[in-house]
């Protein structure tokens, strides 16, 4: 961005020039002589920067938060000192092209103008930006052109501490400005991660030797302890109805779950259990009685 | 007598969880007793293999394998993780309140108890048994979604 | 019960809608905004001066009504509703307007949404329009001190005063659309006060003043400006404040701008050679259109929101779940002078949705999807965040010189339902457990039956075990 | 008198008794509920306070949308802008009961508005209690102690407190829950039956589903079977009945959404399994202890249980720590601590019945029942079996958490009214023992035959063989008559504090007018109904959150926080609101899109529960969260004071509630005379100001104030000076534009 001034820098001495040059034709043009700009600081050591229409103070001049700017130079129309209605020194901020000006103290016959300039003098928004660019304008009624000429660039140099106070002072000084409408920078939702599931070659070894497990139980249950069904016909002729509908109203408590876990709701669930319920209750105890009877009778 | 052994049987099915203690116990008895606890723990087995009724012995298959299923679906958690978490809940506790159940069903229904259980007779415990199994299951299906 | 709010809502605005369309086509004769405008002028004989600009306006559909501030049957409001559509403040030659414009009542007027074009000149700026100026947060020089300029001033006139300033346009900016940047090398003579601005966003400058201009006491200092009052482009000779009722009120430094005589009157810069013709019956005739709602009017025609991939959701419905895939439209028109026409977003900017709650979740543009004869359809999609609550989709459009759109559509957005989960069969990490439960109600069937019907065979299970 | 023997012994009369303990019963249910109807008749059929509010509320939802619409609620009206979820973060078992009954009622063509189900659950379920807590004691002592206990409990104020007709609030049905599940559990420990112990199970997942109280049973029962172990009285019954209600009850309770995976993470619950745990080796090693009796390898295993037992709690003790268990809730901390919640979670600390107990609560919610109960629990000690350990333990927890806070009188209150009938039945069997010396006396009153294997033991009349006992008619009547005395100053004591203490339904408030006669403030209706009037229907309503569930209920209307105090940031946000200045505030009440503000106001009536006096907890806990923007100390004169007069701070006048709850106030009094009849101060002579708020309604004492919140100002003024200009008072005027650094630039 510097750059970029040191351009318009280059750009606005070529208008002048043009400018000048055009003016001359027709009569005087306000312009200016040995100006010199002076930094003094607080040290006492001061040091001076000589400029003239056509030559800018080359590179930024440094204003520490101290020191004083003291811009000082002899205003000529045409050829003859004098006093023109407009001089004033202007300083802008390159990138917002926001700009302030002061005007210079000129006396009405030496044409000898000075202006001092401090940082108490800026306004927050300038003090704090990277560097501004100084302008001259003079001019007056009458024939004589005015003329514009860019002077250098200053660069005010802020403690860490005193530039964020003017920071703030800047934000206070913005108001509800802060909110200007414009278009916002886009915003987009950031979503959690989906849990994963383990790879699948595990979750298969481990199902299979779940169900490896049962065939198990059933091995040990009839080849190894012998289990049987074998009283199953005295049982049926004991009680012929209820142990059918004991183990098939289990079998169909089952089911039940079964139909909830795929598709059912709670409430037809809980019906069908309330139907399913009492048989097993009246036929279960009716079986339990005959198993009863035949542990009394020894056969278990 | 025997009816007292059939007591022993849970430590078939508990074994395979306690492990770990029962080592311990190992090495504590060689600290505490000079007998080898090997030797007791190989008595126990004798013993319970020679006089338990061939029907406690399908409960204690029975209980083994869920104790076996269950011991498979924690590991597997461990192992794999536990998402999702409610199927790990309802399928590992499945397995344990099963477990639990029927060694209720195991002592209630055991000769030894029956002064502990005056109320409950073996077949009425298998009733309470069924009951509370349903029970069980309607939770642990509701419960994996 | 809670759908209740929602559906009125919607239908209010559905009404609205709808009014506002047959408004529309109702007074296409009038302006949008109405057309009875008052103009205090203080006597008739200014008339004459204004004729041109006056004419103009009444040849665009106004009627426009001349009355002296003094009158005292004047009044912006009859019980409670405006009188007028739109004000016209001449400057006075006495002090004050009188009791009928005092700043209060001019601001009640713009509660109502009426619209006033602030004419003033050096000489008389009147205290009612300070105050109003005060908090409008603009800041009005002192009596008599007028904005002059060295270097873009007109030579024809022959004043040695340098006070009749040649402005150009705004320049044309890809960010802003902007209504007053029209043919670029217009010349603006200008001859009056210039003021400044505070920062507030409703404030927006129309003509500023060139970098080299400024502001002295034309009563005093002659020979030198030793304390302008401002100067260079901080100075405003033309500015607006839009109230976020899009009432507008424009104040202009120069009422000369208006006159007869600066319509005709030919410019020259100094320095350049030939002479041209001002532009200001068409910046005048742009700043009236502004100003009364003829230009810069954005409406939004319908707002639709519903589910991105299923092919008849409901539209705007008022209950969204979290992931839900969403898409918005809004159609949007301009009114420009007696019609309206598609709204485009000009190509620097962007219009932008917010789905929102207590701090926007996502601020995405909305790019236009198709454009019809009088409205383009700005459209969005996007997932709705894995948040619940109710949120809003906001299109929050404010830029100068448009009405402000700011659209708020609140819906809920609520967490899965018990049974939108995906089912444990679906999540291969659950199968192990599935299989868990099944075997041990497999094994525990078993179980019951040989409880039930298993015989005993003590012996041979014994020896069976031993060996 | 022969004939009234003949009435208590003779086995031909069973039937006879039975009957008469039926009606006895039948009668003390009837007294129960009826002296619970008295806020009914004093006021009128109305929901009471707060919570209740918002259960009625989601009862009317549950009927209205059905079961599954209700589990899945999602409610945009509380809680704005964020929502609440409902159907997962509340205990449905007492709206689902009162739909229950709902629907019952209809399918028998008794069509009852859902509010009377509501407002009568209470009572009728505290008749249900009474049956319960007969049938525990029952199993305790006998049936004559079972009568009395249920007597007690039908009229103990510790219970009504939280039961009258119109409370209706999760605890009216879980007392009843509380003494069912425990009563399932002895019945289960003592049969050693799984059935009972599914039953338990059962209830007690009724009760999860009912109360955040049940975290009391998950402690208790696991505690007892505990205790039993450490005392060597474990049992295969003991086995049997605890893993089937836990294996069943754990199931069960993470069924219901709102406890979800708790009982596995969060340490509350870990108790339980470490007793489950515990119970399988006690199980294992006493079998094994049966297959080898030799003594190094019991002692070999005792060392075994210990070393697994002190593993697994070292474990358990780990995943806390890392956090793979839920740490211990804040309320439950302020159990152990009550200073705990002060320092750490004010909002807890604030509501009031989390306050520690008065003493005097004590006598005035169980009075004499107080002194019988240590009388009672001693009469446990001195028949120990299993389940008088139980009735000991709970005694003891019970009563320390009682002391700890104040609703937990409620869960002290059963146990109390349990070991003081078990007292006093015994003072009864002694002294109603209408007998001579000849034959021996055991429990002449209670002369039922129980199917219990020892033959019961009285402690007055210990050793069968050496005659004891009283047979002076004049001390039995004396001491007769005393006792009677006493009961009958207790119904009065109860009837009295019902009719008084407990009957308000601090909706409608009553106050007696100098003549005596009753006079019913009725602001919180009048407000509630202006804004369900006036307001649209989706208006948010930013208010403390003790009326959130009101303005739900009755205004409903859209509130921004309420008693379901979940988020605390979002209360904090509020309480910022409250504590701050006007220009603090009112971007925040932008934010949450308020309408309108509803501060509550005591200081016209005296009326002491206003939000005023509530401010502090609101700075607190803004504070909490936002320690350098509002500071409590602020609001305090240098002396320490918390005042409303001139000598208020700066802070305090310039705080929204300030401004909110005395503006306009002194305009009803003569210049200089405002006064404050809660704080009763003297008000600063000019009132406060307020320009981000316009006043919308006063209730007729001015009681409820509420506020509409203005839009921004059409010109982008602040609301400040925009208010000054329309006032008519001018700017300073300045047209000099600044030099230099003063110049205002426009740089936007």
């Amino acid at each position: 961005m510097h750059s970029t001034t040191s351009s318009r820098m280059s750009f606005w001495t070529f208008f002048v020039l043009a400018f000048l040059s055009l003016a001359a034709a027709a009569s005087g043009v306000w312009t200016f002589e040995d100006a010199q700009a002076v930094v003094a600081a607080k040290g006492g050591k001061a040091d001076a920067y000589k400029f003239s229409p056509t030559k800018p103070v080359k590179g930024a001049i440094t204003l520490g938060s101290r020191d004083i700017l003291k811009v000082s130079l002899t205003v000529k129309e045409g050829s003859q000192a004098g006093r023109p209605h407009q001089a004033f020194l202007l300083a802008q901020e390159p990138e917002s092209k926001v700009e302030t000006f002061f005007p210079l103290s000129v006396k009405e016959l030496s044409g000898k103008a000075k202006i001092d300039l401090s940082h108490k003098d800026l306004p927050a928004f300038l003090l704090t930006a990277p560097s501004l660019s100084l302008s001259l304008v003079l001019g007056s009624f009458g024939e004589s052109a005015a003329s514009i000429v860019t002077i250098g660039n200053i660069k005010p140099s802020l403690d860490p501490t005193a530039k964020a106070l003017f920071e703030k002072q800047k934000q206070k000084d913005l108001g509800e400005g802060a909110t200007v409408y414009k278009a916002k920078d886009e915003i987009r939702h950031i979503f959690r991660a989906d849990p994963q599931s383990p790879p699948k070659i595990i979750t298969l070894f481990f199902l299979l030797s779940v169900l490896a497990g049962l065939g198990g139980l059933f091995i040990v249950w009839f080849p190894i302890l012998g289990g049987n069904l074998s009283h199953l016909p005295k049982a049926l002729k004991a009680a012929p109805v209820s142990h059918p509908f004991f183990f098939a109203s289990l079998l169909s408590l089952e089911g039940i779950f079964f139909m909830y876990y795929t598709q059912w709701n709670l409430f037809q669930t809980l019906a069908g259990m309330a139907v399913v319920g009492p048989v097993a209750l009246f036929s279960g105890s009716r079986a339990l009685r005959e198993v009863r009877a035949r542990r009394e009778k020894g056969e278990r | 007598m025997p009816s007292k052994k059939n007591l022993s049987t849970p430590s078939t099915s508990t074994s395979t969880t306690t492990t770990t203690s029962s080592s311990a116990s190992a090495t504590a008895a060689a600290t505490a007793t000079p007998t080898n606890p090997f030797t007791i723990l190989g008595g126990i087995f004798k013993n319970y293999s020679r006089s338990t009724p061939q029907r406690t012995k399908l409960i204690d298959a029975f209980l083994g394998f869920l104790v076996i299923t269950g011991v498979l679906q924690f590991a597997y958690c461990v192992v794999a993780g536990n998402y999702p978490f409610n199927a790990f809940l309802a399928g590992f506790s499945a397995t344990v309140g099963q477990f639990v159940l029927t060694a209720s069903l195991r002592i209630q229904s055991n000769p030894a108890n029956k002064s502990e259980f005056a109320s409950v007779s073996p077949e009425r415990a298998f009733a309470d048994f069924v009951f509370c199994s349903i029970i069980l299951h309607l939770f642990c299906t509701n419960f994996i979604n | 019960m809670r759908l209740q709010p929602q559906l009125d809502m919607a239908s209010r605005k559905a009404f609205l809608l709808f009014f506002v369309s047959l408004f529309v086509s109702w007074v296409s004769a009038a302006p949008l905004t109405g057309g009875r405008i008052l103009a205090v002028i203080e006597e008739r004989s200014d008339n004459a001066k204004y004729s041109q600009f006056l004419m103009d306006l009444r040849g665009r559909g106004y009627d426009v009504k001349l009355e002296s501030a003094k009158k005292d049957t004047l009044a912006l409001l009859e019980h409670g509703e405006k009188a007028w559509d739109h004000v016209i403040l001449f400057p006075p030659k006495s002090k004050g307007y009188g009791p009928a414009l005092t700043p209060q009542k001019l601001l009640d007027f713009t509660k109502l949404g009426g619209n006033i074009l602030v004419l003033t000149s050096p000489s008389s700026i009147p205290e009612q329009i300070r105050e109003l100026a005060r908090e409008l947060d603009i800041g009005l020089p002192p009596k008599d001190y007028t904005v002059v300029d060295h270097f873009n001033y007109d030579t024809v006139s022959k004043s040695e005063k340098h006070d009749v300033i040649l402005a150009t346009r705004p320049a044309v900016s890809s960010a802003v659309h902007n209504c007053f940047s029209g043919t670029q090398d217009d010349l603006i003579a200008f001859r009056g006060a210039g003021h400044t601005l505070g920062n507030g966003p409703l404030l927006v400058p129309i003509l500023t003043a060139p970098r080299t201009a400024y502001a002295y006491d034309s009563k005093e200092d002659f020979a030198y400006a030793q304390d302008p009052w401002a100067a260079g482009t901080q100075m405003q000779l033309v500015s607006a404040m839009q109230a976020r009722n899009n009432a507008r009120i424009t104040l202009v430094g120069s009422v000369d701008m208006f006159s007869n005589e600066f319509f005709n009157m030919k410019v020259q810069r100094p320095g350049s050679t030939e002479s041209r013709k001002t532009a200001n019956k068409e910046f005048c005739k742009d700043i009236a259109a502004w100003t009364f709602g003829e230009k810069g009017i954005v409406k939004v025609n319908a707002i639709r929101h519903y589910l991105s991939n299923e092919p008849n959701a409901p539209v705007n419905p008022n209950m969204y779940r979290i992931k839900n895939d969403v898409t918005f439209e809004i159609e949007l028109s301009e009114y420009n002078i007696d019609r309206w026409a598609p709204f485009k977003v000009s190509s620097g900017d962007s219009l932008q949705l917010e789905f929102t709650m207590l701090d926007p979740y996502y601020r995405v543009p909305l790019l236009p999807a198709s454009t019809s004869s009088n409205y383009t359809t700005y459209t969005t999609s996007f997932k709705i965040p894995d948040q619940h609550g109710v949120f809003a989709f906001r299109v929050n459009y404010k830029r100068p010189y448009l009405t402000y759109i700011d659209e708020k559509y609140s819906v809920t957005v609520r967490h899965f339902a018990h049974d939108e989960y995906t089912r444990s069969w679906d999540i291969s990490g659950a199968w192990v457990w599935i299989a868990g439960i099944a075997v041990t109600i497999t094994g525990w069937i078993g179980f019951c039956a040989l409880w039930l019907w298993s015989a005993p065979v003590a012996a041979k299970a014994g020896l069976k075990k031993t060996e | 008198m022969s004939s009234m023997e003949a009435l208590l012994k003779d086995e031909s009369t069973r039937n006879v008794r039975r009957l008469l303990k039926v009606l006895i019963l039948i009668t003390i249910a009837g007294a129960a509920v009826s002296s619970r109807l008295f806020s009914v008749i004093r006021f009128e059929s109305i929901i009471h306070e707060f919570d209740p509010w918002f259960n009625f509320r989601a009862s009317k939802y549950l009927v209205k949308n059905g079961f599954y619409n209700f589990w899945d609620w999602f409610d945009d009206r509380t809680w704005h802008p964020l929502g609440r979820v409902t159907g997962g973060t509340l205990y449905p078992g007492l709206m689902v009961t009162s739909g229950a009954i709902y629907h019952i009622l209809r399918m028998l063509s008794m069509p009852v508005d859902i509010r009377n189900i509501c407002v009568l659950l209470a009572p009728a379920f505290s008749g249900l209690t009474a049956l319960a807590t007969y049938l525990f004691t029952k199993e305790m002592k006998d049936e004559s102690a079972g009568l009395l206990a249920a007597a007690f409990i039908g009229i103990a104020p510790g219970y009504i407190s939280r039961s009258v007709a119109g409370s209706y609030d999760n605890e009216a049905i879980a007392i009843f829950l509380l003494m069912f599940t425990f009563y399932l559990w002895i019945k289960a420990l003592k049969d050693g039956s799984a059935f009972w112990g599914a039953l338990c199970a059962l209830f007690y997942f009724y009760m999860v589903a009912a109360w955040g109280g049940y975290v009391f049973i998950t402690n208790m029962i696991p505690l007892h079977a505990f205790v039993l172990v450490l005392m060597g009285r474990y049992s295969p019954r003991l086995y049997v009945a605890y893993t089937s209600w836990f294996a069943l009850g754990t199931l069960g309770s993470m069924q219901v959404p709102f406890v979800g995976f708790l009982p596995i993470r969060s340490s509350e619950h870990m108790a339980a399994l470490g007793v489950f745990g515990l119970l399988q080796l006690v199980g294992f090693v006493e079998f094994v202890r049966y297959q080898v009796p030799s003594r190094q390898f019991k002692t070999l295993l005792k060392a075994l249980i210990f070393i697994v037992f002190a593993l697994s709690s070292a474990i358990l003790v780990l995943l806390t720590v890392s956090g793979v268990i839920a740490p211990w809730s804040g309320r439950f901390y302020s159990l152990w601590d009550t200073g705990y919640a002060k320092i750490h979670i004010p909002i807890i600390a604030s509501v009031s019945e989390h306050q520690p107990t008065a003493w005097p609560a004590f006598f005035f919610d169980l009075e004499m029942l107080i002194w019988l109960f240590p009388a009672g629990i001693y009469m446990c000690f001195s028949t120990l079996q299993d389940q008088h350990v139980f009735v000991i333990i709970y005694g003891i927890m019970a009563s320390y958490f009682a002391g700890v806070m104040v609703r937990l009188m409620l869960t002290l209150t059963p146990v109390v009214c349990v070991s003081a009938a078990i007292a006093l039945s015994n003072i009864l069997d002694v002294y109603l023992s209408i007998k001579t010396p000849t034959t021996p006396t055991v429990g002449a009153s209670s002369a039922d035959d129980r199917k219990e294997k020892k033959p019961r033991v009285n402690i007055l009349s210990a050793g069968k063989d050496s005659i004891v006992g009283i047979y002076s008619k004049a001390s039995n009547i004396a001491v007769i008559a005393a006792f009677s005395i006493y009961l009958f100053v207790f119904v009065l004591h109860c009837t009295w504090v019902t009719s008084n203490a407990y009957s308000s339904p601090s909706v409608v408030l009553a106050s007696r007018l100098p003549d005596g006669s009753q006079h019913i403030i009725d602001d919180y209706r009048e407000a509630y109904y202006w804004l369900r009037k006036n307001t649209p229907d989706d208006a948010k309503i930013m208010s403390w959150w003790d009326y959130g569930y009101q303005i739900g209920g009755m205004a409903d209307r859209t509130t921004l926080v309420d008693n379901n105090t979940w988020n605390n940031t979002h209360i904090a946000t509020v309480g910022k609101a409250m504590s701050s200045r006007e220009e603090v505030a009112y971007p925040i009440l932008r934010q949450h899109d308020v309408d309108y503000v509803l501060v509550i106001f005591g200081g016209l009536l005296g009326y002491s529960g206003d939000d005023i006096n509530k401010f502090l907890w609101m700075i607190r806990i803004a504070e909490g969260v936002w320690p350098d923007e509002v500071k409590e100390r602020d609001f305090f004169t240098p002396r320490g004071e918390y005042r409303v007069d001139d000598a208020a701070t700066d802070t305090m006048k310039n705080s929204l509630m300030y401004k909110m709850s005395y503006y306009n106030y002194q305009s009803l009094f003569p210049a200089g005379q405002a006064q404050d009849r809660v704080r009763n101060a003297k008000l600063p002579a000019v009132g406060p100001t307020l320009s981000i708020l316009d006043e919308a309604f006063t209730s007729e004492n001015w009681i409820v104030r509420i506020y509409k919140v203005k839009d921004l100002d059409n010109l982008g003024r602040d609301h400040v000076s925009a208010a000054a200009f329309g006032a008519g008072k001018k700017k300073s005027k300045k047209t000099k534009a600044g030099k230099g650094a003063q110049r205002k630039l426009r740089v936007v």
